[in-house]
């Protein structure tokens, strides 16, 4: 049978080295009333007939070309170098585990090493953790951190927050009995002010007056970012943002229908006793050399127990080895000129639309970077028509927001070339 | 050989990638947008072409031990062989290349693939439903403890306990109390197996649940299951199946028949989705009927063949992370079942009792066996016969290293000293057992007539022991201000010097 | 610019090492009249648009699924096991030399061992080489071998053999002055008399016959085998033909228009000499290890230079590493379960197109594996009908062979499934 | 480490593969075809499972040096980069699955694609014609050499010699010979290329062709080629060019400006396509006007837009090989030409060029430099200075391994004792070569100090320095029947042994 390496021959003799009949006489410990013969599955198929399933199931799903989607809200289609998955698909990266081991495991430890000083010099504070599930679990992970760090229990969020990272964020918080309250003041009992940069809308908020607003209550400022942007945009440690976390999957990771992707979480030095997950650090041996482990694990579930910060154990490691392999290629430059192109084409694009009959701005006052929400005559209607020309449209966003019904945000980047940008235009103005 | 930090191959003025231009007009960022907005700083990225990035990123790929290259015993992980099929499926544009946000209608293959990995993982387990959110075994934990409180919250009932074995892995005291619980220790007795009588005395009216894992951490079945659950159900309290240990089970038992009412499963452990160095991975949890109204939102509905997601669910405890899982990892996980199918699942799972059972006689002479056989998947030793000497489970782990064996888990279960808890899986030749028992053979002889020996391994790796003891004393300085090298990440040298 | 490593400044720096000026002061040895500005093509592309506009060219070529494949003469389509590609993706197997330098190289030098070891296996001869270019120079190059051998000057083809295996031969034979005769009776001045087996229609011939002629004539037996057949037929061994080759393709390896894809060519020990191209064979270190290394090379251009017994350097090692995984994968009774499914289909598929009107056996006494010559009423008109239903219909033969106009040979494999095969027959009947 | 072969990792009765049923009845083989058509032994095949054929290729990888991961420096070989983005564009579907006789209407874009290929082939060699079938450059060279030999034979002329020089590379003569031509071999003059005087000597009626490297073998540019076309053509020969070294060209000067007539492109050299171990690689062959009716059929044509595969051309030395080439090589030439473009490639050959001469600098005291600089984008040095100390080029070669340095070319071209050729290529860094280089310092110094250590080279790899003269002996004793140990494949353990 498939991946199964013993041979009846094999099994035999490993019985009789054992002493026993059968495979049952090993079993003797479960009650005879639990024992099962075999599993209500069907039969086990050739390697031809399973590929031809799955790629039958693969085939009823409709895909978008790249340059023709123009729906973000979270996930984005980028370019995507081919260095990315030739590493990440090195098996000596992807079958290895949790690097336990530290002298057996310095490829996934000095990986790891890199990819949280990129992430550290990316939003400009001073320590990254090696790894969070997503977008979402990486703010609750981050309010968690206020919640102790403060002693306080309740969490602001401040404008437009990706509405599926705050729906998890008051998931965890129910757990710990922390509050998640929608815009207003901080005041004694706030533990942290959470903002996203730009907003889930795509539009600029006051990172620097929020953050000082916190500061002023005695609350943390927690900064959600896109981490193209932040080759344009003030990093949080900047704005003197205490914790920044946010989505990768931009960083070099597929749509893949919403994950594997991976969040990021980097803070200031005074928290990091209160960073979740795992941390590598620099280490030596006796002669010196240098190498890389897991360090501060005292952190953890696996030391801590009940007291850890975090339950986390497997991360996101795999989708972190990416976003550190897609911004070693991009460099400062590359990234630099990543988020100008998509800056340019989105002001292009918004322009554009702008001038058709019915269409306008959202947030006419406000800045963007490469995501715009505008008021779309029909957009239900609008955004099947697209689609039935191959355009992934714009994402409607009255769904999450009740003030929003008929507002859609359309997203450019670097894949959206300008004749896609033609194609879109000249299809909503048929 | 060591590979320099990609920061210190770096060089100014390399030439950045190629990309595209900007080629629609729009106005330049620094013109559009107030000053105060905008990054002053300059963005310290490294600056490297693309064949040192390739070649860096190979040589650190080589410094691994993995599944692929390795024998990886590591207890309690299940480093089975992961497919390479599997990656193929992962990778289908029709999978990889979806927008989370599309139409439904534009996606029901990938959640007809959800709808029915979820079929599969209830006939394994035996459950209602299973929720196919949680990112990993941890969160699929906490995810199910959440259930568990809105259960209990919904009858009224304030149970504030949840009981965990003193054997149990840390991520299950810590989900619990994420979860807003106490958490309860509950001892083993001298068999390995939780004490039923130290069990009666933890549970009371405030106990929530009780957090077995079974075959537990220390690889035997929990004889008396049965007897368990009656207890547990008659407090009130539901019984929650930690899923790590699955791979012993498929096709032999079931969970849901034990009495679990709630289970969650390691897909990149029983289902064979790659590790990937410490994830991605994905923990569905699978519950009883009771359970149901408070899964996460939303659930995979099919009505005569046509597939929705449900976000109507009152009773939610709400989303446990954005999107739908980790929809790439359970592509894989299907595609494994539907490749294995119910029989080769269960062959998979009497191979990896056998393989532990075999290994386990291999090395009973050399290694301490706290407990009694059979085990079932894998089984835990302990290095007290070499204390004597000064031998430590770590120095065996780092022998082991030497022979290129990655080591298994050491001092882990916290019940057993010097615990070596080793995991062959069903995936490792016969040949393979036999030559890693050698190598304990030998390196056990080697304790006893040259125990300084071991504590210098590793010698033949790219780095030797590595000292965690002086890093943390340097991380500390650094915490404390006491240092500004930072240690836990790269920092550009002070100028002038390199 | 992608894929150069030097910047500005190191490009300086080694100058000023060198103590020149310019890179023009390194090519003072060209005459001016030599020197180009430039090359007249167009400017580099971003890795975003070069993959843009090679998949455009990908895109407009139209592909058929592998199971409405039935199409043959010579390249066929297989299940590829993913392990297959999972190997030959392989960084340090790809990215290699020649194996040069046997201590660095014997990852390498093992798996063309094996190689060269399930060829042998397979053909039942004592030695096989480490590959060729492919089925066609692998049958030229045997017959160079019975031209030295037997030092007789004209090769007999017999019955239907590949014919554009038959062109190169000719080919190469003019090179040396060989002469090439299809068919007749082998004579004093014959050194080899090649068939194929099954041939190029899929038919059988009598190897034990035409072996034997060739022997009584003082003239090698040169037999061009199908690899997948051979699970079932009798090998090349087995008749005591002296030399086999063929193509690899069917091991593994992808259609891709033509190429790249494996020759093997293996011969009786007393041959050995003659054999053109690499050879693998077993050494050992002063400790006693078992290593491997390139073997005989006295044969070879870069020892024998005018003298070689071939000119070939570069062979298709990656394919054979390709092909020695497949046979690897499959085993002795995977391999026969696919010769034996397909043998089964395309029986079955013959006997069902055999029933429509108009269409019979080209051949009806005669025998075949999984490819069969029928003939077909209006064959370009019914091929042109298939494709437009997606399927790749069988291949007309009168292109090469005169009186084989309106002759349709229609191939079967283990990818060609029930439901195909009817949708073939529908196809073909509507 | 070293691993077994999957021959005795196999065991009887592992279970084979699954794979598809027959689903449609049809006879049984066995049944239907005559017994002695049928294979009587049974196939001798090794037995194993997936996971272990992956572990053990994983392994056999792991002991290869390759350029991912080695710098390798080849001279010859051009081993540079190898764009990951290429192997991406072959595998594209639209490509790796098409038939070589699908309609010509049905594969337009991998017309096109070898089209404008040729194209930009012509544009970097300066000739009017490329075919892209011969499928290395050897083959190359003897498909020009067919061309050559049909061109004179259409005139009615009987030329029969071919001149090469003493310092071309050993596929020269022998494509030469198996093209029917007698080899004149022409000697190198003090400074390392051809000696007029010499050739002019061994110029006849007789001359069908000189074949020249250039730059030569010995890294240097042939100053006088020019006057050498001049002369060739004079005696109505034609004059060939050996591509092996085009990398030092592009952008800088053209073979066809230079009067060659044909030329032969390796493209797993100049155009980074894999060298995949030893293989496959494509060596098309661009010609002047006056031997394109000789080119292989087909050829490709273009008219508006449509591309079709042209078969009449009555004058055509046939074909080459089957199909149109090792068209999934062709795929990544072309990508890497349009990822480089006119500019890159220029930028890259100077570079080349700038990189041999720093790498030849930083090493010129430590070997014997036979000739003067500059050199062009490789040089060959001479290990002959060490001789008195009795370490040899091989020597040099071995400890550069222990050095995780793959060897240069060593013992060619013929015409230098004890030749190291050094090619370093464009993408390495000069951090690279200069840890190069410090290599080499050390072990010239080394053999002066403690010349015994090198020839106990390589000692940190799998196996030691393996006895090439033993192995011989063994193959001589099994092809003249002393022994039935046939050392060029595995053998079955006679029974009873294992
Ligand atoms: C017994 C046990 N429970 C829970 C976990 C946590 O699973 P994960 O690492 O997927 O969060 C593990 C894995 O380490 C485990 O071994
Ligand atoms: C100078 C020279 N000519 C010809 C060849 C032969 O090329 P190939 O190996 O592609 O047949 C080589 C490659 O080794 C070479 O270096």
């Amino acid at each position: 049978m498939p991946y199964l390496v013993h041979s009846p021959e094999d099994r035999a003799a490993m019985l009789e080295k054992l002493g026993v009949e059968s495979i049952n006489d090993l079993l003797v410990d479960i009650p005879q009333s639990l024992r099962l013969d075999g599993l209500q599955l069907p039969n086990g198929l050739s390697e031809l007939e399973t590929m031809a399933q799955v790629s039958a199931l693969a085939g009823r799903n409709k895909v978008y070309p790249d340059r023709l989607t123009f729906r973000g809200g979270g996930v984005y289609r980028r370019f995507i170098p081919a260095a990315v998955a030739a590493v990440t698909s090195k098996p000596e990266f992807y079958t290895a585990y949790t690097p336990y081991q530290a002298e057996a495991s310095q490829g996934t430890l000095q990986a790891i090493f890199e990819y949280q000083s990129l992430i550290a010099e990316l939003t400009g504070l001073d320590v990254s953790n090696a790894s969070l599930y997503d977008g979402a679990t990486a703010v609750a992970e981050a309010a968690m951190m206020a919640f102790v760090h403060t002693g306080r229990n309740e969490v602001i969020v401040s404008g437009y927050v990706h509405p599926e990272y705050v729906q998890v964020l008051r998931a965890f918080g129910e757990g710990r009995g922390i509050k998640v309250r929608k815009g207003g003041e901080p005041n004694k009992k706030t533990a942290a002010i959470i903002f996203q940069q730009p907003d889930f809308l795509g539009l600029l908020v006051d990172t620097r007056a929020l953050t000082a607003a916190a500061h002023d209550a005695g609350a943390l400022a927690i900064a959600c970012v896109d981490p193209i942007s932040l080759a344009l945009l003030a990093p949080p440690g900047e704005y003197d943002a205490d914790i920044a976390v946010g989505e990768g999957q931009q960083l070099g990771l597929a749509p893949s229908f919403g994950g594997p992707h991976v969040g990021f979480i980097a803070c200031k030095k005074e928290l990091v006793r209160k960073l979740p997950g795992r941390l590598v650090g620099i280490a030596h041996d006796a002669q010196g050399r240098r190498g890389f482990v897991l360090a501060l694990a005292a952190r953890e579930q696996h030391i801590r127990r009940e007291k850890a910060t975090s339950n986390i154990c497997t991360n996101h490691s795999l989708c972190a080895l990416a976003a550190a392999v897609y911004l070693t290629y991009m460099g400062p430059y590359g990234l630099r000129q990543v988020a100008d192109v998509s800056f340019r084409r989105a002001h292009a694009l918004a322009e554009r639309l702008q001038s058709l009959p019915g269409w306008e701005l959202a947030f006419p006052e406000r800045q963007f970077v490469n995501e715009f929400p505008m008021r779309v005559p029909k957009a239900p209607a609008l955004l099947r028509r697209l689609s039935r020309k191959g355009i992934l449209g714009g994402l409607e966003v009255g769904r999450w927001f009740r003030e929003l019904k008929g507002v859609v945000t359309f997203t450019c980047t670097e894949v959206n070339d300008a004749r896609a940008l033609d194609e879109l235009v000249e299809a909503v103005s048929a | 050989m060591t590979e320099p930090l990609s920061f210190e191959l770096s060089r100014p003025a390399v030439d950045p990638p190629r990309l595209p231009e900007p080629d629609v007009g729009g106005p330049a960022p620094a013109e559009a947008l107030p000053r105060e907005a905008l990054r002053s700083r300059p963005l310290g990225l490294p600056r490297l072409s693309e064949p040192e990035i390739m070649r860096h990123y190979s040589r650190l790929a080589s410094l691994n031990y993995s599944i692929s290259e390795n024998f990886y015993p590591l207890g309690s992980c299940t480093m089975k062989y992961n497919p390479v099929a599997n990656e193929l499926a992962a990778s289908l544009p029709g999978f990889a290349g979806l927008h989370p946000y599309q139409d439904e209608d534009s996606v029901q293959g990938a959640l007809d693939l959800m709808w029915r990995l979820e079929r599969a993982l209830c006939a394994v387990v035996g459950v209602e439903r299973v929720t196919l959110q949680p990112a990993a075994g941890a969160h699929g934990e906490w995810t199910a403890l959440r259930m568990i409180a809105a259960f209990h919250g919904s009858r009224g009932e304030n149970r504030t306990e949840v009981l965990v074995p003193d054997s149990a892995h840390g991520t299950n005291p810590a989900s619990a109390a994420l979860s807003g619980f106490q958490v309860v220790e509950v001892k083993s007795g001298p068999d390995g197996r939780i004490s039923l009588a130290d069990l009666e005395s933890r549970l009371s009216p405030r106990t929530a649940a009780l957090m077995l894992t079974n075959p537990n951490t220390l690889g035997l079945f929990e004889r008396e299951i049965l007897d368990i659950a009656e207890m547990v159900h008659a407090t009130g309290a539901m019984l929650y199946y930690d899923g790590a240990n699955l791979n012993a089970f498929m096709g032999i038992c079931r969970p849901g028949d034990m009495g679990f009412d709630a289970v969650h499963m390691n897909l990149h452990k029983t289902f064979t989705t790659p590790h990937g160095g410490g994830g991605p991975g994905a923990g569905p949890v699978g519950v009883k009927a009771e359970l149901v109204p408070f899964l996460p939102s939303p659930t995979v509905e099919r009505q005569n063949g046509h597939l929705t997601l449900d976000y109507k669910r009152p009773q939610s405890i709400g989303r446990v992370r954005s999107f739908y899982g980790n929809f790439g990892m359970l592509v894989r996980a299907y595609t494994y079942i539907l490749a294995m199918g119910g029989d080769g699942l269960s062959q998979a799972s009497q191979d990896a009792v056998l393989s532990a059972n075999y290994l386990r006689k291999l090395v009973e002479n050399d290694l301490e066996m706290p407990h009694e056989g059979p085990c079932m998947h894998e089984f835990v030793a302990s290095a007290q016969n070499l204390q004597a000497n000064g031998v430590r489970a770590l120095d065996v782990a780092k022998a082991l290293l030497d022979k290129q064996f990655y080591a298994p888990t050491v001092y882990f279960p916290l019940v057993v000293p010097e615990a070596i808890m080793v995991e062959p899986t069903e995936t490792e030749s016969k040949a393979t057992l036999e030559s890693f028992a050698a190598a304990i053979k030998e390196i056990v002889a080697r304790a006893r007539t040259d125990p300084q020996s071991l504590h210098a391994e590793p010698t033949n790796l790219p780095v030797g022991r590595l000292d965690e003891v002086a890093a943390a004393r340097r991380i500390n300085a650094y915490l404390q201000g006491a240092s500004d090298d930072p240690v836990l990440r790269w920092k550009a040298p002070p100028e002038g010097t390199s």
